[in-house]
């Protein structure tokens, strides 16, 4: 173990499987000679050379679809999209090529590409630079999801997600590439499609992703410090699949949720959450399933307005006890 | 099928005699003409119900697929659109097979998952037909780029039509290839129309070819009824290709029926209708052959009745074979398998009851 | 009253806004000469000229884009978008520029245009042509989404998002164009936003939009006959704003409810629908909220395979029947 | 502001004297000096924290930014990238309001809702700084279609840097604009760099205007440290567009610091770097207009603490406007109200339980 960011869990898997597999290669704007936006592939140039390290010009569409070509051919591309706001122009290579390939030619045509890309807000970038629309991913079959909230995630989702043969969007978040945490040493990926109990907790079952995970470890602790609340979290950590199972069984055992999420509330992936959660929990649960998220606004750039607009610990935490307030309401 | 003219990186045959021989010559006509058939029967099968979706045919196009077929190598890689049924063919695809994914049966191309518009075959690396116009341009550019990444001397043929030349992917594509000197050609398929709109209407530069220009990329356009001019274009493109310069190429040929089987074409005069059947590629050719003594009539009528037999024979394998079973359903979903795939028909619930009533 | 198809209904609301107001104008790919893919604009090429019913290039996302400039500047342009899936190549048009610039400029340019589009599958067309991807706007504070199900609304909803000063996106359904109703000779809007019960009953709420929404009054009829079971059908019309009020107040009598859908299950329009009621009725459901949706494929050609992977009447109905047997256990 | 070379649409002053004159070359100058103070004091404020976000500067742009603007009509319509601070001060937007926005504030031309890049300014037709690379470009050619619908006499002016070029958006629209005959003028704005790529690593077709012959449009490179050939390029390129015949400028100057204020900047070389900032256009133009007799140091002084007051003044202004109140977030979702909106803060329940505890 060794205690690494984000930033550098990401960074490290990169490095092994460019090390391990001269079949892999990275591309996408500024990811050499300027080192990443967000600096995930600095010195990756200098080790690989520009043939397994390519910039590209700025054409969402066209790379992300060369990806997709090359990785017919059995090529194993990581695309970096510089937040995931600019993969709505690539949108239609994503949904309708990489996700559908395989499917529609019954099964000829493997797809073996990753596309990495941040989400999240609240630093100021304005309405059209602080969108969370994994949910357009994660809606789409053919398609795979993953959203670490940690660094030990991060590498072994990764580290999964470049080895897999199907195309998998690989969700990072810009408030988490500076979060620290241990990371095992060995180069072992985690299984797509499953979530974690990232907490044990018997009063109350918080579900979130990507950094709400993050967050609802906070709201865990500080509503065992102040409230003795005991809650357990679930991070989904896998959107597509959904590992639904987990979270019901968590339920099942605490009889309340809270779903914490960056994203939209109406329609959200909190809604799929849950609507899961109140189909296979019906009957053990006390209190309707509460769901934090971002106000439905074109997100404002003034700072206060951000501030509000975007869901914090503290409104998680107010969820949390009016949930349980109304849990004992009931009982 | 004859190989392309040399190039720096593997040279294969000598690059002076890069005509077409007579064998070859006759090749091209058996070709449009099976590819005539073919779509005759499909359009049949069409209007009969056996054939569902969109179908969109090669009629009128014959000499450019034909001679397009010829000039790759068999390790080149073609990208096509949802016009594909004749490449597919030319390409080396069993005729049952590109009907039987017409007819949605398993022993079709993609075994019944793609249709009129999605055939593939690794085999022949034919690499698909695409639905949304421009989808397939990015894809076959990374292709290319594959073969330039792997050191390889293939090369990638991409096939789009006219009216797919307004559309952004186009641009970006042309110019990464450009940028990165892959070896690719983009085929631009001219026949006039996209739907009902012509090129005037929708290209401001309607020579189609000289967009090229944007990208530094050489470009010609080529009388796209005549299979030798298109065969020799497209071995001279794709020499340059091989060399790491990428290639625009316009055949310029007519649609002559509607846009898709369904189409009735109404947009289109009298005149214009008669003028295009008038110029049918296929019937040219044939007189163009008999004049240079290559084609006899007991020739034509041979390769004619040799085209339709294979077609019926193609139809009747089509009529057989089996449709896919729906427990296939969730089969090709995902290429690795991982837990918690959703494998649930629409009525089927998420939390399904056990047997004896009380939830688990 | 008049009986015409939706196909007619839409058509008449085109020419009633063309010809009383100048600043309407059509555009999009085919709309003129072929008059329409499906012929909705059929004839409107001759009567209005080409300045008012414009052909385009197939370059959704440039046509899309400078309805939305033209908007700006006060036009109120309708653009056909051929299927609900090529909108996929204009999505960074609507998504970060039509719903965006009201509120990223606070509040100084409005932007009054109508993208129309069909979704729907079943006509085996394959896995790229038969999405249904409505949430995609759905999902989008700044947009507008109505859904209309039967001529009436075609004619109403699609005349009310013309005059509305936001981007509204219409849902139109391929499935739906040759369905015939009555249809008001006025030419009244309907109010966007608001949901419509389109059959009362008792024993259990339907909800659906678009031609789910058809297909769930031909379920109550049914059940009405076979089971005599007695089911309100609640009509969303609008996806977003959504009315949830309608949908909870209507299972609040019922007490349990089938959500219908022609998106794929997992993150679908259904899961807010579902997570809404199980939130807003949680006191009055007796079992858990079932969902009859789409298969999760990437929708195969061949006709069984698209007959078994598509939502029909019968797995509505086995979807009631087995949600009153779970009230019954619970009672 | 002068007001641009004739045309047949609308004439507004003779076409044969477009040069600038004396007091115009004077106006420039002010012009550059006041956008070079403005961002200097930006990226100040900026590093103290009181702007956030990306926030990109027009360093090195000055003489495009003066020459550009003073060549639109005042009811010509401008749409801008992230990059426009420059060209809403140019276009007459008071830099109070400027400050304002970057400060976030109520006062703010966007009402603090854009930020640095998204100002938008309905009386000066300033139609907005976009974020989306491209984004911009397909809304500029729908105001110009939204123009010639009226036929009013008006043109755009687009602004796109150079790595935008690459874009499919580009593309789509410019084919729209040429193919529709939009009054409108593309300026590519090349300061030689996308984030850190060059354009020769990012366009096949260096030269950027040429890319205008994929539409059979006419363009121009024009060197854009030159505020007297950019303002005359312009007139001319107005001048075509306003008689239907849209085009393609492209304006060459330096980028004097990083991509955006935290960018340092560290792909460029010393040597880059320096010969950048020797080639500075503001300190150029004011040699030149020195050795014309038309600048003494007096009025350099004079004209600079002019700049210095008025910016240190906007930022005063901007630093005592208010913040907007929490009340007003969900004042600009939607301009035609509707019932059921969403105006939910994250922490607010859906259905709210009533005072009572029971639920209704
Ligand atoms: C992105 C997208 N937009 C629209 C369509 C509908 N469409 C299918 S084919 C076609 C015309 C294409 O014309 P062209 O590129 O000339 O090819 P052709 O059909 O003539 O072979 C259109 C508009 C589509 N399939 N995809
Ligand atoms: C679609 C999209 N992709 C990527 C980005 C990130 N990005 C912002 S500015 C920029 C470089 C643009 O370069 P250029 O067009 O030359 O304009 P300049 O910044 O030099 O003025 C990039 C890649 C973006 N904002 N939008
Ligand atoms: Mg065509
Ligand atoms: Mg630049």
């Amino acid at each position: 173990m060794t205690v690494r960011s984000y930033r550098e869990a990401l960074h490290d898997a990169l490095r092994t499987e460019l090390r391990r597999d001269e079949s892999v290669f990275l591309l996408g704007e500024e990811i050499g000679r300027f080192e990443g936006s967000y600096k995930i592939t600095a010195g990756l140039l200098d080790e690989f050379g520009p043939k397994r390290v390519r910039d590209t010009p700025i054409a969402e569409e066209g790379f992300t679809g060369a990806a997709v070509g090359a990785a017919m051919l059995g090529l194993r591309p990581v695309v970096e999209i510089m937040t995931i706001n600019f993969s709505l122009l690539a949108l239609d290579q994503i949904v309708n090529h990489a996700a559908k390939v395989y499917g529609m030619f019954g099964g000829q045509a493997r797809v073996p590409m990753v596309i990495r890309t941040p989400g999240g807000g609240g630093q100021q970038l304005g309405a059209t630079h602080s969108q969370n629309v994994e949910l357009y991913y994660a809606f789409v079959p053919g398609m795979k999801v993953v959203a670490p909230s940690d660094p030990a995630d991060a590498k072994a989702l990764l580290l999964a997600a470049i080895r897999d043969d199907d195309p998998v969007l690989v969700l990072e978040n810009l408030a988490l590439y500076n979060t620290r945490g241990e990371v095992p040493d060995h180069d072992e990926p985690a299984p797509i499609g499953t979530a974690r109990i990232t907490r044990t907790g018997t009063d109350i079952t918080l579900v979130a992703y990507s950094r709400m995970a993050a967050v609802a470890l906070q709201v865990a602790e500080r509503l065992a410090e102040t409230d003795g609340i005991d809650a357990e979290v679930v991070d989904l950590r896998s959107l597509r699949p959904l590992d639904r199972d987990t979270v019901v069984a968590s339920v099942r055992k605490t009889n309340c949720a809270v779903v914490l999420e960056d994203d939209w509330l109406t329609y959200g992936i909190g809604a799929e959450v849950a609507a899961t959660i109140s189909d296979g929990a019906f009957d053990w649960l006390d209190a309707p399933v509460r769901r934090v998220a971002m106000a439905e606004v074109p997100l404002p750039y003034a700072k206060p307005l951000e501030t509000a607009a975007l869901p914090s610990a503290d409104d998680a935490i107010a969820a949390v006890r009016q949930t349980l307030d109304a849990v004992a309401r009931r009982r | 099928m004859p190989t392309s003219t040399s190039a720096p990186r593997r040279r294969r045959r000598p690059p002076t005699n890069p005509a077409a021989d007579d064998a070859q010559l006759l090749a091209f006509y058996r070709q449009m003409v099976l590819v005539r058939r073919f779509e005759e029967r499909a359009a049949r099968a069409y209007t009969e119900a056996r054939i569902g979706g969109y179908c969109h045919l090669n009629l009128g196009e014959e000499a450019t697929v034909a001679g397009l077929a010829a000039a790759l190598d068999p390790t080149d890689y073609l990208f096509a659109t949802y016009r594909e049924h004749g490449y597919a063919l030319a390409r080396g695809i069993a005729p049952e097979r590109v009907m039987a994914e017409l007819y949605g049966r398993t022993d079709g191309v993609s075994g019944g998952w793609g249709g009129s518009m999605h055939m593939f075959d690794a085999d022949t690396r034919f690499m698909g037909g695409y639905g949304i116009v421009g989808g397939q341009v990015p894809l076959a550019t990374g292709a290319a780029l594959a073969i330039e990444y792997r050191g390889g001397g293939e090369a990638v043929v991409c096939l789009l039509g006219d009216g797919t030349t307004n559309i952004g992917a186009f641009h970006e594509s042309l110019n990464l290839a450009a940028l990165w000197h892959l070896p690719i050609v983009y085929v631009i398929v001219n026949n006039g129309l996209g739907m009902g709109t012509t090129v005037e209407q929708a290209s401001a530069e309607p020579e189609l070819h000289r967009r090229a220009a944007a990208y530094r990329m050489d470009s010609a356009r080529v009388d796209g009824n005549d299979p030798t001019a298109v065969y020799d274009a497209v071995r001279t493109a794709l020499a340059g290709a091989r060399a790491g310069r990428p290639y625009l190429l316009e055949t310029v040929s007519g649609r002559l029926k509607g846009h898709s089987v369904v189409d009735p074409a109404k947009y289109r005069s009298r005149a214009e209708a008669a003028a295009l059947a008038a110029a049918d590629p296929v019937a040219a050719y044939a007189v163009r052959l008999h004049g240079a003594g290559l084609l006899t009539d007991e020739l034509i009528a041979e390769i004619d009745a040799d085209a339709t037999a294979t077609v019926a024979a193609a139809a009747d394998f089509a009529e057989h074979s089996p449709h896919p079973d729906v427990s296939t359903l969730f089969d090709h979903t995902y290429a690795t398998p991982v837990p918690n795939d959703a494998r649930r028909l629409p009525g089927e619930p998420l939390f399904p009851v056990p047997a004896n009533g009380v939830p688990a």
